[in-house]
């Protein structure tokens, strides 16, 4: 079992012949992801890494039964491609755009508030489910199939996590990279009740960071939904000196909910285990998990 | 980018949005020149950053002498570390009441927060943490913006608690409808995630002027807004180059690279994505090493971007030893190990590096490095271990 | 039986300190409508003609319970009001106000369409349902409680209608003007339904004129719906020169499907009668209700 | 209100849409020194309405003297009543293809409709009604107007059928984008039920020209946009004053009055309410009547109202009996019949009038009438063969 993609997933690439968008596509095709579709503006009709071109992402859905957009394309334009898959009616859409101004977020998620879209990112490194598909950057030989769910706002600390996870043994279901924007898509919030949703996920890794509440709303949803299965915390940034811009232009500390200890005492008090690092992470996994 | 006062009133001016009569000077003689103009003025500090009241960076004068004078004195102040370029002088306003009136990203409503309060001035924070009715917010629609309602309805909230506002509200509702229209309006257009007027004075004739301002502009955006970018640029930094910033981040930020400098540590450290480098910082700090800096590659850097910045890093003599730490993704290990390797033979460093490596093309980075004498680790705390054992530990 | 409102309604008037407003409030209250509110901005804490008023319609409504917005504001106020109405939650608003900007309308009815309003208007008579309550324009004496249901664009010759139909014994369950402006709140289409779905209603009167399309539409409506009570139409306007502007912005002749014989045509043809003259729509009715 | 070629051009230029380079001459001597400026230009009749090109209303040429030539015999025109009051001149396009693009109110849609077709030029409405596959449509969000993703959806649709621009459709569908959002934001701008660009050209050279462009303001929304209103005045009044429009209409129009003149026609009609007064001209034609015009007193009208409109019909000497149609809901019987009194005292009315007056205020309105001798009826169609009786039948 899984969440958000699998063996099935059909994906279509906006921006799939840039020089990222080309690379990561033959890393999902290699990881054995079916990539079914492209969309460049003006060049539709023909082919790059043996997959059909389209000008748009409606007649692309329309030609290839495309269900999943992986979004990378520059800034300036990822707020409309994602608007663009969303009015086409797919289901999921991931973008790993980084650089996107706030306000054009603010808006394209606005606009896929009234569409079936589940937006994961922007700027985020996209999600795994190890053994069936990946869409986005998480490295083709990290993840195993296993028994963890895992959802973190940090990109290449996703990595690690799925690193750790795979080479002690216990696997991952899937594995979510949310993104470090300050407007995102999905949160932790959003994430977790797929967990819930997936017998075959025994637990759940969420790794979070300095900076507004989400760690906070995950603690609350944590608590008032009686999830039943463990969840192990991990918040980097705590040595980070407040007030300092830390490159995720979400990593601000702004006020008290920003914070890593408010954050690592909302998760705690809502039952989670919080570790100190990610070898103490996949031990605490380790440790709830059933034998 | 946070906008001067000054800048941030142009802004407010060139909108409609009424702010008293001032001017710019930049020498103790322009201060002087507006005195002679405006008469009774106050003279401000401009920096980007708060508390400059309490600091001594204003001060209210009622000739051109006593400008000159301290113009002087202003212009020769650091505020919490930023050089004063430059004074505004501003002719004072008959305030009946102070109010609040500002627009921020709200992350979690994934909208731009409205909020109003009659309760203005210096204590906002506090009445918010305290008082949280006495402030009303409203969170517009992000397409068609704050309606005439909503802003009506937004006005009655606030002004429900300002007895002393009772018989005016009506007024005051009809005009800061536009006000707080036009206020929106200039923020999407900027791309601000924080703009503010605070106080916003009701005077004693009636009016609503913006008697303080706050503009802070996305940074993601700024390539919508050059203009704004080289106006600010020019403001801080005086003829001597000085921007009151940390001289390293200054030397980073004008190198194109998103580095944060903790002075004194003694360990530069390099990563790929803020969350590991964050997390880098904590495990050299967990085994008892000093980190000297955050400095994040991003995603798909190329080799050259490694090696600027590596010689960034090593610009600050007390770096003695250097962890970079690779998770590649979109980042490729080859890539980053040529970076390394050019760095070390161009630069001729000679402190140690410690790499980690692991990750998309890891297999040809750690050829790379292995043919080069530099030997990767896999494992983030090994390596921490490792460069905080060859530098040494904290202090 | 009644459609949209009836003795229950408890209404709010946005403008009741205008001239207008305060007469046509007096009227309504003449005819024993419950007008339990007005919405004046400041004037919030006072009283007119028994009246309290209010800053606001949230606050209104919270207060007194109605249920029911009548807009009478000037134009360049109108469209904002009956947003605030619509965001207040009431479910009718009814605005009489004429000449507000196309636009404005149009904003508008997009906003509304996200809340529980039905708007009737704007720029139209109102509503009323004899011996229950009025409310908008329609003198007190002309209605009289019946069995014809009215629906009507213009709105003197809604009175000449609901006159004619008093005078001749038959009455009217409630009759609508539904206004003249290019965009309208409620249409031909969205009010007979309402009127299928009450038993009382045994005929219905549909008074067009020159202009847009709502009229064919209707004519659809009644034939794609299997309507099953006697429809009589009137269309005015027939003698209007073609291009000329005949003061209501929508009674334009644009394309076949404004014209008045292209809707004479299409309502005959679906089953309705088409009468020349207000007295022969009289005539009409006569003929098909029951005795 | 519908602004001339040039008013619209002028429109587009500010907001950034290209125009061909132009001069307005109001005299053949501008016209001459428009060509030595500008070269090879169009000499084109500026007036509101279709069709100029048919009645010899442009000319191109080649040389200031013919420039003066042109213009002396086409600003000698009326064009479809309308005199020629000025001449736009223009210089050419290499055009490799006419596009259309347009916006207008869909009233069933309740939005506006953003048009695009690559059959531009004259036929558009035939292709539309002959070939709709070859025009498409989008309704814009009207809060969040055209999406770039929206509108290139828009033109790969309307290019598809277009196989000589299949190779540039990506660059085309690139340049609308800006062109069809800035035009969407134009008509919001200035409240526009219609804004067309047609044809729009695609040069030789590959930009997007608009060659000629219509806009027409909704009435409702001039007092929004009152420069634009007296701009159209001036235009259209020439010195001699002459609008070309119907001189009762043009009259009538100053007055503030909703009045369409019927010329040849006996009897004048007044009524409360658009349909009530289309309602009274088919009445008054039903018995063998011929009505004069339609005038709406509208909602609400005052005595003063009354009385100026019974003047202004009556300034056409045609008019041989008053038929004043009255059912009162909004308007107020008694003001009506005040207004009625005070005219015919005032202007010394001697033709018959005949009044129909019921609904609110009625009972104190015919009082009033039949105090002063005008005994009012009832039923309209009663009063409309009292008139025809009257004044006599059609002819």
């Amino acid at each position: 079992m899984a969440i958000l993609i699998d063996v099935s997933t059909r994906v279509l690439v906006q921006g799939i012949t840039g020089r990222e968008g080309g690379f990561h596509t033959q890393q999902m095709q290699a990881y054995g992801t079916q990539v079914v579709a492209g969309v460049v503006p003006g060049r539709g009709g023909g082919e790059t890494l043996g997959v059909p071109i389209f000008d748009t992402v409606a007649e692309a859905v329309a030609r290839t039964g495309a269900d999943t957009a992986f979004t990378i394309v520059p800034p300036a334009f990822a707020a409309d491609a994602v608007m663009e898959a969303a009015a086409a009616g797919l289901p999921l859409g991931i973008c790993v755009t980084e650089g996107i101004p706030v306000l054009d977020m603010v808006r394209a998620t606005a606009f896929i508030a009234g569409t079936p879209m589940r937006l994961i990112g922007p700027n985020c490194p996209g999600v795994m489910t190890p053994g069936q598909a990946k869409i986005g950057f998480i490295p083709n030989h990290v993840g195993r199939p296993g028994r963890v769910g895992v959802v973190a706002r940090s990109g290449t600390l996703t990595y690690e996590v799925i690193q750790g996870l795979s080479e002690s043994g216990y696997g991952e279901t899937t594995a979510v990279g949310i993104g470090g924007d300050p407007v995102l898509g999905s949160t932790f919030v959003d994430i977790l009740p797929l967990f819930a949703d997936d017998p075959a996920t025994e637990a759940v890794v969420l790794v979070g960071e300095i900076g507004g509440s989400d760690e906070e709303r995950a603690a609350e949803w944590i608590r008032s939904s009686g999830f039943d299965r463990p969840v192990i915390a991990f918040i980097s940034g705590r040595t980070a000196p407040p007030g300092k811009r830390m490159g995720h232009a979400g990593a601000i500390i702004s006020g008290s909910t920003g914070s890593a200890q408010g954050k690592i005492d909302a998760l705690t008090a809502a039952g989670a285990a919080v570790a100190d690092t990610i070898e103490e992470v996949v031990r605490l996994v380790g440790e709830r998990l059933a034998p | 980018m946070k906008l001067l006062e000054y800048q941030a009133k142009r802004q407010f001016d060139r909108v409609g949005i009424e702010v008293p009569s001032g001017r710019l000077a930049r020498t103790p003689e322009q201060a002087a020149a507006a005195a002679r103009e405006l008469g009774r003025v106050a003279i401000k500090a401009q920096v980007p950053i708060g508390g400059r009241g309490k600091a001594g960076g204003i001060a209210v004068v009622d000739t051109p002498e006593e400008a000159h004078r301290e113009a002087v004195r202003i212009l020769a102040m650091e505020i919490r570390g930023y050089p004063v370029r430059s004074v505004w002088c501003e002719t004072g306003l008959e305030i009946a009441h102070e109010l609040y009136l500002g627009i921020t990203l709200d992350r979690d409503r994934r909208r731009l927060a409205l909020i109003l309060s009659a309760a203005g001035g210096m204590e906002i924070e506090e009445v918010a943490a305290t008082s949280p009715e006495r402030i009303a917010k409203l969170w517009p629609d992000p397409f068609a913006g704050p309606r005439p309602f909503e802003v009506r309805e937004l006005a009655f909230a606030a002004l429900a608690h300002a007895p002393a506002l009772t018989e005016a509200r009506g007024r005051l509702a009809s005009a800061l409808v536009p006000l707080a229209q036009t206020l929106y309006r200039l923020a999407v257009e900027l791309d601000a995630v924080t703009c503010e007027i605070n106080p916003l004075a009701l005077t004693a004739d009636g009016r609503l002027v913006a008697a303080d301002g706050k503009l802070e502009v996305d940074e993601n955006a700024e390539y919508r807004h050059p203009e704004l970018a080289t106006e600010l640029a020019l403001d801080l930094e005086g003829e001597d180059g000085r921007t009151g910033e940390d001289p390293y981040e200054a030397e980073a930020k004008r190198r194109g690279l998103t580095y944060v400098h903790l002075p004194g540590g003694s360990i530069g450290c390099i990563g790929n994505g803020a969350g590991l480098v964050m997390n880098t910082l904590d495990l050299i700090q967990q085994v008892g090493g000093r980190p000297n800096n955050f400095l994040d590659i991003g995603g798909g850097a190329n080799a050259e971007k490694v090696r600027t910045s590596l010689a960034m890093i090593l610009t600050d003599p007390d770096v003695r030893g250097v962890f970079i730490n690779i998770f590649g993704g979109i980042t490729r290990g080859d890539e980053v190990a040529r970076g390394i390797v050019q760095a070390r033979d161009e630069l001729g460093i000679t402190v140690p590096l410690v790499v980690r490596m692991t990750g998309t093309n890891e297999v040809e980075g750690r050829r790379i490095l292995a043919e080069a004498g530099i030997v990767p680790g896999t494992s983030a705390p090994e390596a921490a271990r490792k460069i905080v054992e060859l530098v040494g530990g904290a202090g």
